[in-house]
């Protein structure tokens, strides 16, 4: 962590994100829950009562600071809902009850805010979980942006093989679930200074059903689940090949992106791999167990577009790459920085 | 250096602004650097756009001479590449000279 | 999608690079694309890996982001924060560091600094806050220019007089002049760039063929539009043809855009000189507001610091955008040198040559330098 | 909820906060754990898994966005570990584990960061407690203030017996475990406009050790335990009357305040009892267990100043009232909006 | 604390409580404390329930902040809402509702409501604010007026331009001799108020003493203060006694602060006349600041839009202020009318008679009218 | 109305400005309203503070008279009382009268 000051991207899922929690935070508040650096922490359950046996329990928080905070196919109230959810369904665990802070700016209407939690109130009830603590700070004007909201999450781990970043092996393939980078696009195309009108919309959504019939399907060949969110594909990517020093090479040819979230990366010089998703997940599975899964994801409907993308190597370890559309080779790294539209 | 994308007019607001579609991507666009120089722009055109400008028509004539090229590769002589090369002038259909 | 997708066939690229690799018989060629446009598509494609290995993509000085010199990054970080200006900029701009700091640090630490996508955008800041000053800061090779000089026009149509351009616009034309006297320079040909062109037309190349005897093509930007242009550069060496052709000419016409050029013309005026990072100074390679828009310009409202920041000594950059050393070998790559922290002009955007060869290029680098893999990918990360 | 906009009293804790809750997030967001109100959500273990038998989960969250970050007596990293861990101990909880999502905003400097992070890992050390999972976002300058840190938190509750602010009982007594008002008005007198210096030093401090040493001593004796966070002692109070619809009688003498505290209150215009404690705990005991849990409270370091402050009565339900120094008596409402300092 | 707890000794509360009683003879005697101060006392610690019955007190006028109409609230909102300001306010004013909304609900919106507990911290906000106008609304009684003159005069002196006032400066004596001509007052004596006292004096009350023949007791702001006043009030009744005691001699002189009345008479003349909420127009009753300080006066430098906003037809504050009902004999208290939503002047600060039942009195009040606890308790929270 | 509450004087910073001590919690407050009529204020004074104004000094000999008189009722005969009444004129030592 060499800079002085924190800038925005530190917060933008991508390399600069990885040295603040590399070079400030995990050193300082480090433990082997955190530090495994997953979706969610696990946490043998017998640690808390004994006669609790196998099983454990499955922790997790985001704050979610989206701007605007009414988007095109969604809110940051079915955010914070389904995000928490989907870091509990990666760690492979059933989502039990949830945790609110909500960070009101001083100013925002009341109307927002009850749209807002409508929004959350629905999320939760369709997952089938509750909000079952919560807490309300209002900051003053210009110390906040509307609303800023924190869900911690808590499930129940049942499965009894490893799974998670560190668990990929070489010959194993990477599996999406669907097209990639809408969240992110639909956010970004309504902020000032952009303003363009699209067809897209967020894919926000739980992924708990889509990884329950997954796990259904395919047991043990789940290595690693992870929702590719702030960072995009190619940070999660090269978050999983370090956290099992890994190459994971990725084919440019098979990712599903929609046209209209092509046509804005292209407008705006972005790479979709780079952008930001809140109802897609990355499957690493065995590669004799690829078939179940993808007719498994399938018939699910938030999987009906699920496809492999990548394949994992031995060598070099730590490494993303890409083979283009034309069959050259390139790294494939973490997004650097913020993603911001280009000229040039 | 200047990203440049081609999109297709939708939609004329004035003389100098246009409505411009990228598969299902819209967005207002200056187009005076056409228009004022009497190069009509209608819906339907494609033009190539740089920071909110429309700098240039398409020229779909040309686009697919050159791809017709690219795809007799290989399966002419050299005396039919050696024609090739002779590329006719570009001439833009529309294009008010001034 | 539509004039995108059709320059993306994999069977089209094979056949070009199979063509290129018989007319070329396998003799060396170092082409140098001017453009940084074209060098993203080089390596976000990894074309380097599909063309023959006799073929050598030179990476040149085309970067507007990259050439600007730290002095200029320095004045338009003491405008953005001079008290209750709001300084717009591309967010290209935001991350590339001055002597100091960069605008995105002093945006951090206060000031008002916002992107846009547009000039326009900026004008139009500038009428929603008019008890302010808003400064756009221009930069951009000839492709650019025109938007900027029709958004001055406006704002002088419509009055509005809190809006200021800080004017970096610099000429193609000039710096490969300065590229092709140099002595040192090693290069067959020239890939000139389709963006550019659009306005400028093809005439001003003329005497690249000419007097320096080199072959030019007037390059589009997907990676069959560079692929088919090595093609007729290549053709061009193996007939000792020597002249300025038209790849793009769905886009360029012979004479570019005549009423962009007019527009320049009328509202702004050549510097008498202007430095480029990596380059020197160049005569005339730049423009400045005319003084009849005076009234926009914010070198004549603000005190502008104009300090010059001199090249890093370990900076070998002239030497990689003439074709001389391959970035690696420059002895700060990847080290003291990386995209977080440049330390020359072809690290500092996403298109400059080293930063390329860092982003998207450690791949296929590593098996050129096997031994370098490691502290790569490790890296000071 | 009458108005259009969210205000600063919203978030103060007191009427309009109890408004904004009662009014709109809980409504919305209901079910039994969350409405409780308690300060931690209990949720039954045989829930997560039928093998876990008795014991309970205790839940909790809390958003920290204090001003300025770093106070007279601790920072926002301290806080935001005893504020969780204190939720958790009011339920009668063991604390287990912590999450920890950072707002930063743009330009914050990594010395600050550092500073927080460092005491927030000395304050989790002190619990033995860790951040087992954590998020990072920044939002852009003039969108936040500098630091703000949600935690959530999980405990582990044995007890057999109910507690909460639902199960008081008239004949109770009301024990604070010491001096009342000192992390209020420690922040409020950095405040801009204000600017007095003082000694008086925040009271930041974890309770579950003397949470632990009052069950030990009295067990089921205890009724109720609740932090008298935003809003005070008097605030507080008002939530167990109604939520165990008993009237609660304070009295005005036996309340204790350090010097320091009264006379910031008495210039700035204030009452002690309506501003917040971090390091205080109110707890309703039996009145046959009171000896004891004043014995007990006052062996420990952070209750040696623990005393009877009031009585739990049945009528008139729902009501606090305070017999005054000089024996009158009034009604000690919750505090409305936000505690500014008066000039009249 | 020195000065304070010495006048919280219960013991003594309950001897000068028998005293009051044993003078009294249960006589009904009716005493206004003409201060909020006071009767913000009496609630906080309860002294109607240790008084003897026949005492009754009657809350007065004086709270600054209830006694300011609507329309002035709504024009310092409309100050405060004036692009670029600051508008510096006591905290005390921030929730005092105007016809539409108060400064915190305009503050919500984005206006630059800053509170401040002194004027010469508004006066430091407008030195370090040197671009921006910064408006302070001057309220308060003849107390709080020195502080706005001498700060006013040093802002002269130092020339801090862009510092304003916006004056609302209300005189106790005024008012006082409306109350007193208004017939049906129904009141035996007076606790004056010691902090106004302070500044202006004992003499300025003598006329109560010798043309309207009633008591009159200058009164400290402890419990004790408060009863010592009662008792002396209570000797004078029953001596038949009619003069201008000083029962807060320790901070109180005969003739008070006289640099303070002169730099109020330096700065500021009286208003011809002034509307009071609760009380109707009356003369000569507020302070606007001298031409010669113009430059200040945000009267004469901002436009204002000095809406008279009529009080609402429900409200009987004008009984309340007089004595002749108590508070939740009127009609609206404790349903329409309550702090958070006043109808009337006595419901809006904590020190209105009003507010000071809604908040304190409840449970007494219970205890007089036991079928009122229910609804007030549940009230429309 | 007009919260005003006793304090000491710590220290003086100039001729118009002092530290005042309330329990511990400092402030500076402007002195000036005396200060510049003569009435000399130095450490260990109390004065009342109201809105960050010294208004008056605090005569500890006039508050020892009246909590005297408090402390002397109920045991003392009605004549007592009434010489009590006649309260003396406050007159504030070290005041300049002008
Ligand atoms: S590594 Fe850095 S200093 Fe070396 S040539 Fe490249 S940009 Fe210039
Ligand atoms: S209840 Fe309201 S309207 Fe009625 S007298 Fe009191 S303040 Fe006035
Ligand atoms: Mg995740
Ligand atoms: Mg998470
Ligand atoms: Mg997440
Ligand atoms: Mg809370
Ligand atoms: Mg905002
Ligand atoms: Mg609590
Ligand atoms: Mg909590
Ligand atoms: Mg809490
Ligand atoms: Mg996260
Ligand atoms: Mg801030």
């Amino acid at each position: 962590m060499k800079e002085d000051r924190i800038t925005m991207s530190h917060g933008a899922g991508g390399k600069s994100s990885h040295d603040l929690i590399e070079g400030l935070i995990r050193p300082l508040l480090s433990n082997p829950a955190l530090d495994s650096l997953d979706d969610a922490a696990v946490l043998p359950l017998a640690t808390f009562l004994p006669s609790c046996g196998e099983g454990a329990l499955a922790f997790t928080t985001d704050s979610y600071t989206v701007s605007p905070v009414i988007f095109p196919g969604g809110n940051i109230g079915d955010l914070a809902i389904n995000g928490t959810v989907n870091d509990l369904a990666m760690a492979g665990a059933r989502p039990m009850a949830l945790s609110a802070g909500l960070i009101l700016e001083e100013g925002v209407s009341t109307a927002l805010l009850r749209e807002v939690l409508t929004t959350m109130a629905d999320a939760a009830r369709r997952v089938g979980i509750a909000v079952v603590t919560g807490d309300t700070k209002v900051v003053p004007r210009g110390k906040g942006d509307g609303i800023y909201i924190n869900t911690a999450g808590v499930g129940v781990i049942e499965r009894q093989w490893p799974m998670g970043q560190g668990h990929i092996k070489p010959g194993d393939k990477v599996l999406v679930s669907g097209s990639i980078g809408n969240h992110g696009i639909a956010v970004m195309l309504t902020r000032e200074g952009i303003e363009m009108q699209s067809p897209i919309i967020s894919d926000t959504r739980p992924l708990y059903s889509l990884v329950h019939v997954l796990l259904q399907a395919v047991g043990s060949g789940v290595h690693a689940l992870k929702d590719p969110t702030r960072g995009g594909v190619a940070t999660t990517l090269n978050e999983m090949a370090v956290g099992s020093n890994v190459a994971i090479k990725v084919f440019e040819e098979a990712l599903p992106v929609d046209a209209a979230v092509r046509g804005a990366c292209e407008i705006l010089g972005l790479d979709p791999l780079t952008i930001a998703n809140e109802g897609k997940l990355l499957a690493v599975v065995s590669s004799d167990r690829v078939g179940e899964a993808l007719s498994a994801m399938r018939q699910h409907p938030d999987g009906t577009q699920a496809c492999v993308i990548g394949e994992v190597q031995d060598n070099p370890g730590g490494m993303v790459f890409l083979e283009t559309l034309l069959g050259g080779t390139r790294v494939l790294d973490m997004l650097v920085g913020d993603p911001l539209p280009r000229i040039c | 250096m200047c990203l440049a994308i081609p999109g297709q007019i939708v939609e004329l607001e004035s003389e100098n602004s246009a409505k411009l579609d990228v598969t299902g991507v819209r967005r207002m666009v200056d187009v005076s650097l056409l228009s004022q120089q009497g190069i009509q722009v209608v819906p339907g055109d494609w033009v190539v756009i740089h920071v909110g400008f429309a700098m240039n028509k398409i020229n779909d004539q040309e686009a697919q001479n050159m791809l017709h090229e690219l795809k007799s590769l290989g399966s002419t002589s050299l005396d039919d590449e050696l024609a090739l090369w002779d590329v006719p002038s570009p001439n833009f259909e529309g294009r008010k000279e001034s | 999608m539509k004039y995108m997708d059709e320059y993306r066939d994999r069977d089209l690229v094979a056949r070009v690079c199979d063509e290129i690799d018989r007319v070329s018989k396998g003799q060396p060629v170092k082409i140098m694309e001017v453009c940084g446009g074209h060098t993203h598509v080089i390596f976000k494609y990894g074309l380097e890996d599909v063309l023959p290995p006799n073929i050598e993509m030179v990476h040149g000085p085309g970067c507007p982001v990259c050439v600007l010199p730290m002095g200029r990054i320095d004045d338009a970080m003491a405008l953005a924060q001079t008290p209750g200006v709001i300084f717009t900029t591309f967010a290209d701009m935001m991350r590339v560091p001055g002597s100091q700091q960069s605008l995105i640090d002093i945006k951090a630490q206060g000031a008002d600094v916002r992107f846009v996508y547009s000039p326009l955008d900026a004008l139009k800041i500038a009428q929603q806050n008019s008890e302010r000053q808003v400064i756009f800061f221009a930069i951009g090779f000839d492709t650019t220019t025109p938007s900027t000089a029709v958004t001055i026009a406006r704002a002088q149509a419509l009055g509005v007089h809190n809006f200021k351009v800080f004017t970096n616009h610099v000429m193609l034309i000039p710096a490969l002049q300065a590229l092709l006297d140099s002595p040192e320079l090693d290069i067959s040909g020239f890939l000139a760039p389709g963006h550019v062109s659009m306005v400028i037309g093809m005439n001003p190349y003329r005497f690249i063929a000419q007097t320096y005897e080199k072959p030019v093509v007037v390059a589009g930007f997907e990676p069959l539009d560079v692929l088919q242009s090595v093609l007729m550069v290549v053709r061009q060496l193996s007939q000792d043809i020597r002249q300025v052709e038209n790849q793009y000419s769905r886009v360029v016409s012979p004479e570019g855009n005549m009423l962009a050029q007019q527009m320049i013309a009328k509202t702004m005026e050549p510097r008498e000189e202007f430095e480029w990072r990596g380059l020197g100074t160049i005569p005339h390679s730049a423009l400045r507001l005319r003084p009849e828009y005076a009234a926009f310009d914010a070198e004549a409202h603000f005190a502008i610091p104009g300090r010059h920041v001199p090249d890093h000594p370990a900076c070998q950059c002239g030497s990689v955008l003439r074709g001389r050393i391959k970035p690696w070998e420059c002895g700060v790559f990847g080290t003291a040198c990386t995209p977080e922290k440049p330390i020359g002009t072809c690290m500092v955007s996403a298109e400059g040559a080293c930063a390329a060869y860092y982003n998207y290029g450690r791949y296929s680098m590593a098996r050129e330098r096997e031994q370098l893999v490691h502290p790569l990918v490790k890296g000071d990360e």
